[in-house]
């Protein structure tokens, strides 16, 4: 493993891409589904063309401290950008290739970008018309020459053209060598790397500036601990200008030489990464889930014999699958083999149909993932891991060793990262990784960054017995009911929905006697369940309110009133009371967000009537809401809607101090 | 179950256009081969000689009209001609010429077949159909009468039949009395693999697509460019080519001798079975096709007897021979109901489902 | 591969000339007396209600029917009785009104097909698909995946086209007729049965080929619009007689096209 | 020269010198030309109205007179026994409908005439199991068939007329003619014309598919033993008849598929023919012709004319 | 001949007294008889009743005696069709239980078999068909043609001709016609023919009958009318045969000059003529009826109790007794083979011997209780047919009845012939084996 105290002293991107190049020149570097194949690109290559492309930069007026943004998908050309730049000591500023002009404006403008390279004519579109508000903006380059033949190209330019102007001066001269030996040895540990604009839920994107030294110790940090090497491979598809995509597919492929591939189009990268088959993924949990769902609707309709088969396996897997995985002792013979067996007839398939046969480590993160499908995906041999990372902190914050891997918990502090949690619960962690700033904004750097070096989380935590990191809710989400207890919607809404028959859980408390909630069964799962056991129903509010479909619920809330209980802290937001909406939460409806998120407060208004049933002891509650149809067409639909009581559980943990 | 894809991404167009571009189909095809040449080291004659030695001539005959019918939608019923063709000249060629290894000219003798196919194909330009496939009916009872009337092409038999002479290979007798099931079996899977090879080369190429553009749109085809009479013509060339190989096959590497019947038009009518029951326009759809239509009843025979023993009804000979006809008619129909295209596409189905397993789609 | 005899046109030159041509079936006029021109680098539009004689007249251009009387000269040299191919190696290309693709084979299959001109190897190396066969095909293949690329089909291309929906394959057509590398392409109704999404992405594909290859473009097509933002000229054929012929506006006010054609349409 | 003599002069002075073998010759043509017509008449029918180009067709000829005949065998008198056979052949047509026709429904037509070729594998197999495979005579009398024949002086020469071919060429006459009414004047039989040309329009004549197919093969079937009752009364009834059927395909492309006029007019010029052929030009090269000069005769005639004799011009179109 | 049931009683009765014994070994001395039959297909006709004959009789033999020598037969029928393709699977289903002769009973299996037969150990017994040139047991050890060959039934049929025109001048100048099966077995006459006719300066006309065109034969008859041919001579075959003499009844050629070689003389064949078949006349070598003792053992062992599929009314009928004296062959061979060998169980190298020196005389033939069904046969090493004597049959509406003597073929015209064809057999098939089977003294 190489560490930046590595004598040769490779502490950039273009550095170690040169060392890349020494070392494993033959070894592919960069992969990308296109023109039907897999186009391959050696280190050497790569080493070659990133050179070159310097000096094109340079020819284009490109300086050091210069500033070059990047909009697009996932594509070599693209990542060889940022390394070209920081030969020149220049900044990349990756931009989200889905945000809309006006984000893109401010973000260039933010930024003061001087050059901007785009992967087709669509991007090209956008930063031209954004191009008046960023005066800054000279030239503009591109991947894709498709659509982009009349344009006017007096300050548009094809990446290849580049480069070949580049190969040309690095041919004609060793003026060009000379320059690029020059900038590649100017540039220092500490300088800024890149700038990864965040989009915060609220107000104007933020510029996280982080320096070489952080990226680069974060990359070791990680590639030391999943122990990745050049035979790896990784699949790119999550945005470019999201830290872990900048980590992962561009920082720790360099420090470790391993092969960054890079899917045809964003639709076809379940495809893609089946192909490639790759060693190391990340994939947020809501793509596992997906795929576990696809999975299990798909079983459904399979063959009896088939279905049964299966069943029998993954319960096997489930009894046994982890502790093998784990190596842990005292599974018996018997059940290796029957998992072999197994692992033959179905886990083995089921890993190749999701493309991970080869994976070597998984991880996921972002958002909890539900303990049944983290489980689900062990038990069948995937090596899956949850960490806790930020933009501000270079990704790591904790992972989860090998061995100790649990889905209620994202684990240790990774190494070198310091951890403790304020009296509000809040996590504040110091590391390598830790960002020089916010770009340009001084007073919300001094807002997150305290004196000695601490970032503030946002997130609510603590650590369990185990000294594991659980993350509960955004720390300015947690409430306490009247008796003071400590109420984490998320969390308890969370829990609920692992099950898969529960799409979206509302829960309330804060301020309250006690914790209720509102729940929307999944029509899919339940509809499916329905058809098994014979419930017939006519429309969603019919099957919403079926008297079986309660009875299923309330053991889901009765199995999460269990977990609570279980849990230090945690017992005091037990679900008393519970409802079965009426209708799907829509987000057409305003009740959710555009990327699904609830929206407590809007729900709590419109449901006026139910929350003060749940509070007020009656049995059932009438409520009209009006609704959007598909075809834009109003209309209101009544119900009345029954609400049940639920047994709690008494406290086990004791309630531990939040201050570890 | 066994496809395990993941990892096995193309880097080249040439890999991209393999014919088996899963690594698993590979290793299937390796071990599928390694077995067939293992099981000439069972000593099973009866194995060889009545079941796999005419198994793989047929699968070969069933390519060769296959690759008509199949690929290029020209109709033939004119199979077993195009096969006595190759065996005549391949008769003629082997006692005029007995220096030259017979192999040799097993494999020439498919040119003259070709030739006659050419001849024949040559109404195909204003023909389509139905009516083509009357028209090649008149080659094959044609031929067949020659066959039998022009005694020059069984060098003056009294028998009126063609008999394989000793021929060997590297000293061991490949064709006459003296060659062993096992020599013979090996000498005839060699030549199938190698020229269903051939074949898959073909049909994988430019002239597989022409045949197939021709087969589902030939207007369109020639508007394209492609010479409809001359691409016709070649696929008659080449399906009578592996016909008529084949045909010499039969006689010389399984029967030992035949009487001109042996080519008459059951035998074109089998063929088409074949091809028709194993999928048309698909190369291992032949080999399904023949093993059905000429292992099955085999199958039967054996399998029949064992079967109704145990009841009690001890049935003679004959009634096994038409229970045989009844339940092979019978599953000829059911096998079309159940899958129009043939065997072929069973197995593409089944091999998805392999693939997607343990998904149903 | 230009045959060397064949005059290098320039842009605006006359490619294709119909003159005096008549067609008939029997005793039925498909055709009669129709004469215009068509010049390199144009978008050249055939309109004309039903029956008007439009693809009886692609069909007389590449071939497929022979003129009872007139003549076609196409770059210069006339063929009398040319047949289909031979135009297809002169360099015309069409699509069909009603898609005429080869249901069996995939995609890729489909446009390879479509370079089955160009591809010289022999029966002899196809039959070992190695060498140079395979590096032919490789060769090609990489000119069709710029062609997929182009018309924004990855997705498909290891479909067969029987399975896809009818504007897929229109557009999959367009690619087979595009990987002829054709001087002059005939487009048969090209949006026919299209929503408004397909035929804009259409009419992209035909400006972009016109202006990205510099292919000359024949195309009928009923939709008005599509016509007149597309085409450099429009020809107007009723009861196989030529009505007119001019710029989109000039035909646009013609009396004779209106009461044929337009009015109806408008 | 001889050769050359041989072949243009020689049959020619045969025919004048002895103008009774000819007339025999133009006879016996015209007797097979009217079997054959009937053969191919069963093809035509089913193929008008389904689209089947129904290879089974021969078993079924022996299959009808197989079943008349084994019957009478067993006992049955011979008019129970043609109607039982009428029964029988119904039954066929029901369970070919049933267990062929409807699950195989819009599938290609090659699929369709494969499983024909499965029908007469099963036929054979049925009929064999049941009747033995050995030949059987026909029960010409009992069917009060004519037998005997009649010599006419003719041409100074004898031209003999069996009794049992007039009867075929009146019955085939007879049928023929039924079939022509049946066709024209009836509901059902408009319905089957007007099958042939699309099976929607077939439904607004307010008969079913199903109906409109059984009623097809059964009428096929009923061709089937009028030609299995005629031809077994000229050799007789076995297996080897079903050979052939094969005939009528030389027939079929000079008719055409889907013209019952053509079917007949082929069955005679193929008839007339081959005996003309085979009896004057024959012996030039050893006899033994007549196996593939139909079909040469038809492949020279397809190539004048693609469609058939009485088949629609087709044009092209794109 | 009871004191000889005696003790083929007493030695049954102890063999089933030795086989009821738990010894396993000796309940499996069996001798294993392959029967290749065609009760289907086209053939079925004239393949059924030969069928019947030979497996009434062997069983006839297991019912009464015990078998042959006192072991049992293990007779099994494989259906052929008269297809090449399942004759040869046959074979090799068979081959590996050890047959001790095989009959395959069509030309063309048994062209196949030829070669292999000394490959094989396994002799093949083709009774008057086959390949005429395997007569000569010089060159073909393994294969017997007995008891006559094509060429022997040709010959006998152009003295019959000869004797009725009274003499072979009368010959001269007369048309003879051979309708035949446009096949290599139909075939097989002609160049005997060919050469006689130049001998004797009679014309020979051909009328070739094609496979398909077996039941239309209207065209044929048609030629023959014109070339009106003094005698017309049948090499037919299944639904040929039949419709041949029917097409000469209704055409009216004289029936009395319409005459058939042996397998053109079946019950069937004639009866479809209906009463104009009435004087066709047909080669055979052994009678017609059931008036024999061992025909009458079959009825009484085997079709009485069921175990036979033949009617009762149709054993003695000239295929059913064609196929009980092949049948008769077979046995013989094999309980020759135990005679030469001192063996029980004899294999097919033994029977190859045993029906080497075949010797039925009519002593045996009277042993046999077939007196008078045949005439005497003899096998020697090198005459593999031995060319015995043939005679005319005639229909006299309902039946065959016997219209001639004995007739011996023209040996000295077909011997020559057939070693000549032989040795161009051989020629022509390069490695053809030299004989290096010992012979053994006939017995």
């Amino acid at each position: 493993m190489l560490s930046s105290a590595d004598p040769r002293g490779e502490h950039t991107f273009p550095q170690l891409i040169a060392r890349n190049a020494r070392v494993r020149p033959a070894r592919t570097a960069f992969r990308h589904k296109d023109l039907g194949i897999w186009q391959s690109w050696t280190w050497a290559e790569v080493h070659d063309a990133v050179r070159a492309y310097a000096v094109g930069l340079h020819a284009l007026g490109l300086r050091r401290g210069g500033k070059v943004a990047i909009v697009g998908y996932n594509r070599p050309r693209l990542y060889w950008t940022m390394a070209a730049a920081q030969w020149l000591g220049a900044v990349p500023v990756p931009v989200y290739a889905d945000s809309v002009a006006e984000e893109m404006a401010y973000v260039l403008a933010h930024a003061e970008v001087t050059h901007a390279v785009a992967q087709d004519q669509e991007q090209v579109d956008k930063l031209l018309s954004v191009s008046e508000r960023v005066p800054t903006l000279k030239h503009i380059l591109y991947d894709e020459p498709r659509g982009l033949r009349d344009y006017d190209h007096s300050r548009l330019h094809p990446i290849d053209e580049v480069i070949d102007e580049g190969r040309k001066r690095l041919a004609d001269g060793p003026e060009a060598a000379d320059l690029l030996a020059r900038e590649l040895e100017a540039t220092q540990p500490a300088d800024l790397a890149i700038i990864l604009y965040t989009s915060g839920t609220t107000g104007r994107p933020k510029g996280v500036m982080l320096t070489y030294e952080n990226v680069l110790r974060a990359a070791e940090i990680g590639c030391a601990f999943d122990k990745l090497n050049e035979s790896d491979e990784i699949i790119a598809y999550l945005p470019i200008a999201w830290v872990g995509d900048h980590i992962f597919s561009y920082a720790q492929a360099i420090v470790a030489g391993l092969c960054v591939n890079c899917p045809e189009s964003p639709d076809t990268v379940v495809e893609d990464r089946r192909e490639i088959g790759t060693t190391y993924a990340f994939a947020p949990p809501r793509v596992f889930e997906n795929m576990l769902t696809l999975t299990m609707v798909r079983m459904e309709d399979a063959g009896a014999l088939k279905r049964r088969m299966f069943k029998f396996f993954i319960d096997h897997a489930n009894k046994v699958g982890e502790k093998i995985l784990n190596r842990e002792r005292g599974v018996s013979l018997w059940d290796r083999l029957l998992w072999r067996l197994g692992d033959l007839l179905v886990y083995g398939p089921l890993k190749n149909r999701f493309g991970l046969t080869r994976i070597k480590v998984g991880y996921t993160a972002g958002e909890a993932i539900g303990p049944e499908i983290f489980k689900f995906y062990r038990s069948i041999g995937v090596n899956l891991k949850q960490l806790y990372g930020q933009t501000e902190a270079s990704v790591y914050v904790t992972m989860q060793p090998d061995g100790e891997i649990r889905a209620d918990t994202v684990g240790r502090p990774a190494p070198q990262v310091e951890i403790r949690i304020d009296e509000n619960g809040e996590v504040l962690y110091r590391s390598p990784g830790v960002f020089l700033g916010y770009y340009k904004d001084p007073e919300k750097t001094a807002e997150t960054k305290t004196p000695d070096g601490f970032v503030r989380s946002g997130d609510a935590g603590f650590f369990d017995q185990t000294g594991h990191l659980r993350i509960i809710d955004r720390a300015k989400d947690v409430g306490r009911l009247r008796d003071g207890s400590l109420f984490p919607p998320k969390y308890v809404e969370n829990k609920l929905k692992f099950y898969p028959n529960i799409k979206e859980a509302v829960a309330f408390g804060d301020g309250r006697e006690y914790v209720a909630c509102f729940i929307n069964i999944d029509l899919v799962a339940v509809g499916n369940w329905a058809e098994r056991h014979g419930v017939t129903y006519g429309s969603y509010q019919e099957l919403a309110g079926h008297p079986l479909v309660y009875d299923m619920i309330e053991k889901h809330v009765d199995e999460v009133n269990r977990s609570l209980a279980s849990e230090p802290r945690m017992g005091g937001a037990q679900i008393k009371r519970f409802l079965i909406l009426h209708k799907e939460l829509d987000a057409d409806d305003g009740e959710l967000t555009r990327t699904q998120k609830v929206r407590r407060g809007f729900i709590a208004e419109r449901y006026a009537p139910l929350i003060k049933a749940l509070y007020d002891g009656s049995t059932e509650a009438d409520i009209s809401t009006e609704v959007t149809f598909e075809d834009g067409r109003k209309g209101v639909i009544a119900a009345r809607v029954k609400i049940r009581d639920m047994k709690t559980y008494p406290v086990e943990a004791p309630a531990l101090e939040m201050a570890a | 179950m066994f496809y395990r894809e993941a990892g096995q991404y193309k880097t080249s167009y040439a890999a991209d256009m393999a014919v088996f571009p899963l690594r698993e189909d590979r290793i299937g095809l390796a071990v599928i081969i390694l077995a067939a040449y293992a099981l000439a080291f069972t000593r099973n004659d009866f194995l060889l000689q009545a079941v796999m030695i005419p198994f793989l001539i047929f699968s070969l005959a069933a390519i060769g009209l296959n690759l008509l019918t199949g690929y290029a939608g020209l109709l033939s019923l004119g199979t077993g001609g195009f096969m006595g063709v190759g065996a005549y000249a391949c008769y003629k060629l082997m006692t005029a010429f007995p220096e030259v290894n017979v192999l040799v000219w097993i494999l020439l003798s498919g040119f003259f077949s070709a030739a006659v196919g050419v001849l024949f194909g040559l109404p195909s330009l204003r023909i389509k159909g139905f009516y083509l496939a009357v028209a090649t009916l008149a080659a094959q009872f044609f031929l067949q009468w020659a066959f039998n009337r022009i005694p020059w092409l069984y060098n003056y038999n009294l028998s009126g039949a063609i008999e394989a002479p000793l021929r060997t290979l590297f000293g061991v007798p490949i064709i006459g009395p003296t060659a062993t099931a096992e020599v013979r079996y090996l000498v005839v899977l060699t030549l199938v693999i190698g020229l269903t090879w051939v074949a898959s080369n073909l049909v994988h190429g430019r002239i597989g697509r022409e045949w197939m553009a021709i087969r589902d749109m030939d207007i369109a085809a020639e508007l394209m460019g492609i010479k409809l009479f001359q691409t016709k013509l070649l696929a008659f060339a080449v399906s009578s080519y592996y016909c008529g190989v084949a045909g010499a096959m039969l006689v010389f590497l399984w029967y030992g001798g035949a009487e001109y019947t042996v080519f008459d038009i059951n035998q074109s009518f089998f063929i088409l079975f074949m091809v028709i029951i194993g999928g048309l326009g698909s190369l291992i759809g032949s080999f399904f096709g023949a093993a059905l239509i000429f292992i099955m009843p085999i199958g039967l025979g054996i399998a029949l007897p064992a079967l109704l023993g145990p009841f009690g009804i001890n049935v003679g000979a004959e009634v096994i021979e038409q229970l045989r006809f009844m339940i092979v008619g019978a599953l000829i129909i059911f096998f079309l109901i159940v899958e129009p295209h043939g065997l072929a596409r069973l197995w593409q189905i089944a091999k998805q489902k392999l693939r997607v397993w343990p998904f149903p789609y | 591969m230009r045959a060397p005899d064949t005059p290098i046109l320039a842009k605006g030159d006359v490619l294709l000339a119909v003159e005096n041509v008549s067609l008939s079936f029997g005793g039925v006029k498909a055709l009669t007396d129709v004469s215009f021109d068509i010049r390199k680098g144009e978008i050249r539009a055939i309109i004309g209600p039903n029956g008007a004689g439009k693809t009886s007249m692609l069909n007389c251009i590449n071939g497929f029917y022979h003129p009872t009387e007139g003549r076609i000269t196409f770059k210069g040299a006339t063929r009398r009785r040319m047949r289909p191919y031979e135009a297809a190696r002169g360099g015309i290309a069409r699509t069909f009104q009603n898609v005429a693709l080869f249901k069996g084979m995939t995609t890729l299959d489909n446009i390879m097909a479509g370079r089955s001109l160009k591809m010289r190897r022999g029966f002899f190396w196809q039959a070992l698909r190695q060498g140079p066969a395979l590096q032919e095909e490789v060769e090609h293949r990489r000119v069709v995946e710029d062609i997929i690329d182009f018309l924004e089909i990855q997705a498909i291309r290891k479909v067969p086209v029987g399975k896809l929906p009818y504007g897929l394959q229109k557009r999959v057509e367009l690619g087979r007729a595009l990987a002829m590398e054709p001087e002059l392409l005939l487009l048969d109704e090209p949006m026919a049965g299209m929503n408004l999404e397909e035929k804009e992405d259409m009419s992209r594909f035909i400006l972009d080929v016109n202006q990205q290859f510099g292919t000359t473009i024949a195309l009928i097509e009923h939709d008005m619009g599509v016509v007149m933002d597309l085409s450099d000229r429009v020809v107007v054929l009723e009861y196989g007689r030529k009505i007119a012929d001019g710029k989109p506006e000039e035909i646009k006010r013609d009396q004779r096209v209106i009461d044929a054609y337009l009015g109806v349409a408008h | 020269m001889d050769l050359l003599f041989k072949i243009f002069v020689e049959p020619f002075a045969l025919m004048v010198s002895a103008p009774d073998l000819l007339a025999q010759t133009l006879w016996e043509g015209l007797v097979g030309g009217v079997l054959y017509a009937l053969i191919a008449l069963g093809f035509v029918l089913i193929f008008k109205a389904s689209g089947v180009f129904n290879f089974a067709q021969g078993i079924m000829v022996v299959f009808a007179a197989l079943t008349l005949v084994g019957l009478h065998e067993k006992g049955v008198p011979a008019v129970l026994a043609l109607l039982l056979t009428i029964a029988v052949m119904f039954v066929l047509a029901v369970a070919v409908e049933r267990v062929v026709l409807k699950p195989l429904v819009n599938q290609p037509d090659i699929i369709l005439f494969m499983a024909t070729f499965g029908l007469t594998y099963f036929l054979v197999g049925l009929g064999e199991l049941i009747f033995g495979g050995e030949p059987k005579v026909m029960i010409t009398r009992e069917l009060f068939l004519p037998q005997g024949a009649t010599d006419l002086q003719l041409f100074g020469g004898v031209v003999r007329i069996q009794h049992i071919d007039v009867a075929a060429a009146v019955v085939a006459s007879l049928m023929i003619a039924a079939l022509a009414v049946f066709f024209s004047k009836t509901r059902i039989g408009r319905a089957l014309r007007a099958v042939a040309d699309s099976h929607k329009a077939a439904l607004s004549v307010g008969i079913s598919l199903d109906q409109i197919w059984i009623i097809v093969w059964f009428t096929a079937g009923i061709v089937a033993l009028v030609t299995g009752i005629m031809w077994g009364a000229r050799s007789d009834v076995s297996f080897a008849l079903q050979i052939i059927a094969l005939k009528a395909l030389p027939v079929l492309i000079l008719g055409g598929f889907t013209s019952i006029p053509g079917a007949i007019v082929g069955g005679l010029i193929i008839g007339v023919g081959e005996k003309i052929g085979e009896f004057y030009w024959g012996p030039l090269i050893g006899g033994g012709i007549e196996t593939w000069l139909a079909y040469v005769i038809a492949l020279l005639f397809l190539l004048y004319r693609p469609q058939g004799l009485f088949g629609e011009k087709i044009i092209e179109r794109i | 001949m009871a004191f000889r049931k005696l003790c083929l009683g007493a030695l049954t009765a102890a063999l089933a007294g030795a086989a009821s014994l738990p010894l396993p070994a000796i309940a499996q001395e069996t001798i294993y008889v392959p029967l290749f039959t065609y009760r289907t297909g086209p053939f079925a006709g004239s393949g059924i009743p030969v069928a019947n004959g030979k497996h009434d009789y062997l069983m006839m033999l297991n019912e009464r005696d015990g078998g042959i020598g006192g072991v049992k037969l293990v007779i099994e029928e494989c259906e052929t069709g008269y297809d090449t393709k399942k004759g040869v699977e046959c074979y090799e289903a068979v081959k590996s239980k050890g047959p001790v002769m095989i009959n395959p009973w069509s030309t063309g299996i048994t062209l196949q078999l030829i070669p292999k037969a000394g490959v094989d150990k396994i002799p093949i017994l083709s009774m008057a068909y086959g390949l005429s040139a395997a007569a000569d047991g010089n060159v073909f050890p393994w294969v017997f043609y007995p008891p006559a060959t094509y060429w022997d039934g040709a010959s006998v049929f152009l003295k019959h001709v000869a004797a009725t025109e009274g003499g072979f001048d009368k010959l001269k100048g007369k048309t003879i016609g051979l309708i035949h099966l446009d096949a290599p077995y139909g075939k097989e006459p002609i160049p005997f023919l060919e050469t006689q006719a130049k001998e004797h300066g009679f014309n020979l006309k051909l009328y070739p009958v094609a496979a398909q065109d077996m039941q239309n034969q209207s065209s044929i008859w048609l030629n023959i009318r014109r070339d009106r041919p003094d005698w017309l001579y049948i090499q037919g075959w299944g639904a040929m045969n039949p419709t041949a003499v029917k097409e000469a009844a209704r055409t009216g050629f004289p029936m009395d000059r319409l005459v058939g070689v042996w397998f053109a003389g079946g019950e069937d064949d004639a009866r479809a003529g209906g009463a104009g078949a009435k004087g066709y006349k047909s080669l055979n070598w052994h009678a017609v009826g059931a008036d024999f003792p061992a025909l009458q053992d079959i009825i009484k062992h085997v079709v009485d109790k069921g175990k036979s599929q033949t009617p009762k009314d149709k054993v003695g009928e000239n295929y059913y007794n064609r196929g009980v004296y092949n049948a008769m062959l077979i046995a013989e061979g094999i309980r020759n083979a135990q005679k030469i060998t001192g063996k029980k169980v004899v294999n097919g190298e033994d029977v190859r011997r045993g029906l080497e020196s075949l010797n039925i005389d009519e002593a045996r033939l009277k042993e046999l209780g077939l007196a008078g069904f045949a005439a005497p046969v003899k096998v020697t090493c090198s005459d593999h047919s031995g060319h015995h004597a043939i005679y005319i049959q005639q229909w006299d509406g309902t039946k065959w009845v016997r219209a001639s003597d004995w007739i011996e073929p023209m040996r000295d015209k077909v011997r020559p012939m057939l070693e000549a064809a032989a040795k161009d057999y051989a020629e022509k098939n390069t490695g053809w084996p030299k004989r290096t089977e010992p012979c053994d003294k006939s017995s």
